[in-house]
């Protein structure tokens, strides 16, 4: 047991499994001997060798077409995108082949994959650096989405999400890749997918957030507590299958919701949240559900990139909208 | 000039052709395990399977089958293929290798039953290695190609085969799995049916070069382009590619020429955009008609024979009209319990729902 | 003047335009000598040629991505997507240029191009080949999405977005391409982008739909009368940008609403609706935004394809729904 | 074997090189119009272009810059094919072009507030023929093939070129545009900077074939393989390529064999895939170096213009530094100005809210 950052724990939990399963390997662009650009894949070369920890030609959709090949002959395959950015050429053999491959085969095949992909911005980056599309993974039906906020739960996840007999599209808020150090075990654990973590108890307002936004959030109800505002707030980790009991009923408490996502606000998972809470919990409702998002453009470059992403204090100030409503 | 790769230095390459039009045989190229007698037995499938084919498309006139993809024309390619294969290699077909499947022991009822629109017809018996039809073109020699990939790291002597046709090699995907077998080393065949046509489109329109088998030079690995009407042909290009991918050499792309002599699908009128007079040049090039005649001249076949195997082959399709009828309508429930290995709460929610709708439309 | 069904009134309008902008041109799969599958560039090419009405090799990021070069460079390309399940595919070219290429270039270019597809399901179609993914678009910024529900519509609307300055996905409820006839002007006409249309009024519940659920929420609107339910239906006609006032001002006045589509319900635009009715009308809702939607499945083959698709059944059972909440 | 392409028939072929490591001409491949004059020019341009190129990482240690990915050891490459083209000609380039987009005009200042973080930067001013950099690997090049298709249909006599590396050759939209722009007969230039990596990713692991030029094989067009770091032979190649589109003859993929000296970006540490040996092989082959002993040779070079040029660079690097930081800092409200021609409402409304909140911030 050690303080480990996230792409720590999640190098941990890549270690761990591809020592206890010899088919769990890795693939991707840089991830061998260079051991990721972010580091995830670090050493795994070095132990396992080139097949297991495998450089791939710089091709997403192959990537990930590939792994699913891989998974229908007995491998676990964990694929690497470098960058939210690069997802978009993948999506085509996600939402036409491995989401569907179970239903098109009546069950005779699965595809036990996990897909790692560092999303979102807040580093700086380049153009189609700072992407979040988890909406579009969402909308998909056949796969199943986590966005781990913490190195504990990144690593308990990712093994939940390798021994997934479904696949697994794991992203990754690299955004605090560095930012957070805490315990981690060393050896292999689970942290169940599907269930949100309440990170804070509230009787006022529910914050739901998710990966990178959970300290933004976390930060914002700190600040909303000096003003007398006490919100209960909740880490989704699994996007799908949503936890929304988990607010829903929280929201049957406070009566009020905010959610934050980094995405643009149309058709963002905010939209279907919001519309969850309103199916379930209307009577409840003493406020609108307030979304506190990206804007429906691009994420703009480092100039400008800090205006885009939801803070604290809008955070904050969404929450005392929905207070006052 | 130095340094330049121009498209004539392959010019002298010609196809490789066997069982000629007029039932010759070049008997130095052919395969010793290709005996008469086998070749009589494959006769009598491709006679099976252009029955079938044709069924296929009457049922559909009836209204008692979907959309369909005739492969009449095909028979010599996809057969000649899928029995070069060792028992243990797997196919990835698109949706008009009905044959291939059917020759390396998939259902023809359950593909029927899946053409009438019955995903269940997708679920072959365990020990039929065969995957299900991939619709979206050029997509899945991909997982050819992983699947290949993963038989080598276990050292399994076996190869997979993806089917895709000339329209196929124009996808992106196709580049990246060609790129990725040459790279990572990996026995897979990349099996390319040129039926001249990708629905209305010629095949000039869909790529400018000159051969099909060509494109493997730009990944390393060797292109071979065959007669695809020929079934020696086919078979010997194909034993050859598996030949490399069993013993560690990799992977091969066979471009066999043919010509689908029927429409598209069931959908399709390809009077708007071929003449006849095209068609009919292609038709004493008949896969079929050509082994037919071998046998003939081998005495092992005469019209007693032809019609024997005909009156058979037509009932056999009859039985497999039957068996796909026969196959259980599915249930509402299926919709739902394929998505996942465990449906989620949501999706059961859904699903509940659903059904106590169709209770109260009942009510 | 004459009657028309939908891909006729499509046909023609392709017609009208290329007549009067040389600019004006169509490219994609099977579009040129045959016509289209659906032969709504029926006639094109003996017309205007084989380059205005050109025949592509088969490759939809291809397909678009060219279109963007073309546009580019002048020209007001038309390209045809075949079928909504090959749309993933193009995707990246959609989201990671086209979409982007006027913010990018900070105004200097934009994207004045158009892409056609024949989406949804109801014609027993194969696998991939009945897929509605509107969501994954509006969620795209840079670009207009635009579903037309009628002959007449259609042709004005496509008219419009083949003149409008930015990037246009026009899908066409395949569906209903042969089942409505009605009279289209023979010359050009324009149908404004980003105006819902009422297509009945009524003051118990607003009903929302677009493309082919127009026509099923009409059937449902019919029935829900005949039990005293006065059902006011909008057809968005414009997905993006969506004319929200319209549906949000009805809802004021009904209290309640329903919205249909086919898509699977998680993530689609029935939450996005649902969302922005509960933020701006919460004080008038009186029962939750009900959605009637595909599942959050692949869309069935034939046998079972009837139970995915919203029926004027399941409408008016949600309709219900809401008027006793 | 008949039918058989195998990637052997190709091994013949040799690089083209004119201008050697050290600084041999063959003057009867020399392009006439590239005197001793010129090339002495285009020396200085490299001059300052490395030592802009090195400022940039140095703006970026010191913060002043975001993420930079450098060019040197691939100056030839751009600067040869960029004055190889026409007034009219348009490139398309990717992330590592800054050479090349200073060559056509684009305003380095304006490159280097690009890489400071501001979107401004890719304006480049009218008439410059540059597209904004194209950071997705490998799927600009389809754009390049649709706008020159624009070009021929209007028998406008101009061509493209798309920039990419070895890396983009393994994308899906590479191969959708090399084949449409073989089909259309587009004039277009493919221009692959083969640096030997992707990242860390090395040239072999990238693809299986010999060389990158013989990819063009595959879509019915030639290929060059030509010296990357011989400032005349990619001039020369570029011409030979462009005098092929402008007289429609069509596409030209040229490879240029080249070394990435400096680190994948300022995000990236070579030391962990590269050794010091490898990349000391490559400096006896860097592309100035074998131009300044050229024209040493010919007299028309010493220490002492060596050293007013450097002095005379380093002072245009200043006013490029200058420029780029005194470009005016975004405001918010250009984040949205641009997503479409005119704001939609609830965009509008997006805006509103967020200059309330700032205000609000304020106060
Ligand atoms: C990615 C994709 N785009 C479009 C289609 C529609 N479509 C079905 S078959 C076909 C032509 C395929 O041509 P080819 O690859 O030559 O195979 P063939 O039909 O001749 O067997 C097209 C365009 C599809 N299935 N997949
Ligand atoms: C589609 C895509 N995938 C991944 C990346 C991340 N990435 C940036 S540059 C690069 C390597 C590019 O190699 P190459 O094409 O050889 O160009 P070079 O960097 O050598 O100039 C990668 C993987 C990207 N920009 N685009
Ligand atoms: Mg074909
Ligand atoms: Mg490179």
């Amino acid at each position: 047991m050690g303080k480990l950052n996230m792409v720590q724990a999640i190098q941990s939990g890549l270690m761990a499994e591809m020592q206890l399963d010899p088919t769990v390997m890795v693939l991707g662009e840089d991830v061998g001997r260079e051991g990721g650009v972010f580091r995830a894949t670090e050493g795994l070369q070095e132990k396992f060798g080139p097949e297991r920890a495998m450089d791939t030609p710089l091709a997403e959709s192959g990537i990930v077409g590939l792994a699913l090949g891989l998974a229908l002959n007995g491998m676990r395959p964990v694929a690497e995108i470098q960058f939210d950015g690069f997802m978009p050429p993948a999506w085509d053999q996600i939402i036409s082949h491995i989401s569907r491959i179970r239903t098109r085969s009546r069950g005779r095949f699965g595809a036990p994959l996990v897909i790692r992909i560092p999303y979102g911005g807040g580093i700086h980056a380049p153009e189609h650096h700072s992407e979040a599309t988890e909406a579009v993974l969402v909308h998909t039906p056949g796969i199943k989405v986590v966005y781990p906020a913490t190195p504990y739960d990144a690593k308990g996840l990712l093994i939940s999400a390798i021994r997934d007999p479904d696949p697994v599209l794991f992203l990754e808020p690299k955004r605090i890749y560095r930012a957070i150090r805490e315990e981690v075990p060393e050896e292999a654990y689970t942290v169940p997918i599907g269930e949100a973590r309440l990170v804070r108890e509230g009787k006022d307002v529910t914050l739901i957030a998710w990966g990178a936004m959970v300290r933004e959030a976390e930060r914002a109800a700190q600040m909303a507590a000096q003003e007398g505002i006490q919100a209960e707030l909740l880490d989704l980790r699994t996007l799908s299958p949503m936890d929304d009991q988990a607010f829903i009923s929280s929201v049957r408490k406070t009566g009020r919701a905010v959610v934050v996502h980094e995405a643009p606000r149309t058709c963002g998972l905010g939209a279907e949240i919001a519309a969850r809470i309103q199916e379930e919990a209307i009577l409840q409702l003493q406020a609108p559900v307030v979304r506190v998002t990206g804007f429906d453009t691009v994420v703009p470059l480092a100039k400008l990139e800090h205006h885009y992403i939801p803070s604290p204090e809008r955070i904050l100030r969404a929450m005392r909208q929905a207070m006052s409503f | 000039m130095k340094g330049l790769f121009d498209p004539s230095i392959l010019e002298g390459v010609e196809m490789l052709r066997i069982l000629g039009p007029e039932g010759t045989m070049e008997e130095e190229l052919r395969a010793p395990e290709l005996t008469d007698q086998r070749i009589q037995e494959l006769y009598r499938e491709m006679v099976f399977l252009r029955l079938a084919d044709q069924r296929a498309l009457n049922l559909q006139r009836q209204g008692r089958m979907g959309t369909y993809a005739p492969f009449m024309g095909q028979e010599a390619a996809q057969v000649g293929s899928a029995v070069a294969l060792g028992e243990d290699d797997w196919i990835f077909p698109s949706f008009r290798e009905g044959a291939a499947m059917y020759m390396r022991g998939a259902p023809m009822g359950s593909i029927f039953a899946y053409w009438m629109g019955n995903e269940a017809g997708q679920r072959f018996p365990e020990g039929v290695r065969v995957m299900p039809i991939s619709i979206p073109v050029g997509t899945h020699p991909l997982h050819a190609v992983g699947f290949a990939l993963a038989a080598k790291m276990r050292k399994e002597p076996i190869c997979t085969v993806s089917y895709f046709g000339d329209g196929g090699t124009s996808k992106g995907d196709f580049h990246e799995a060609m790129n990725m077998a040459g790279v990572l080393c990996a026995p897979t065949i990349f099996f390319c049916q040129n039926n001249q046509y990708a629905i209305s489109v010629p095949r000039k329109i869909q790529t400018a070069s000159r051969t099909i088998a060509q494109k493997a030079l730009a990944y390393g690995f060797p292109g071979i382009q065959v007669d695809g009407n020929d079934l020696v042909a086919v078979y010997v290009a194909t034993r050859l590619a598996r030949e490399r991918a069993i013993s560690g050499q990799g992977p091969t792309l066979i471009e066999a020429v043919t010509y689908r002599l029927g429409p598209h699908t069931t959908a399709d009128d390809p009077t708007r955009y071929r003449s006849q007079e095209e068609v009919e040049a292609w038709l004493p090039l008949d896969p079929l008609l050509r082994v037919r005649k071998y046998l003939e001249k081998c005495c092992m076949w005469d019209q007693e024979m032809e019609e024997s195997v005909h009156a058979f082959a037509e009932e056999k399709v009859n039985r497999v009209v039957q068996e796909a009828e026969e196959f259980p309508q599915p249930a509402p429930e299926d919709i739902f319990h394929y998505t996942l290995e465990k449906m989620p709460p949501r999706l059961e929610a859904q699903l509940e729902d659903y059904l106590a709708f169709l209770k109260e439309q009942e009510d």
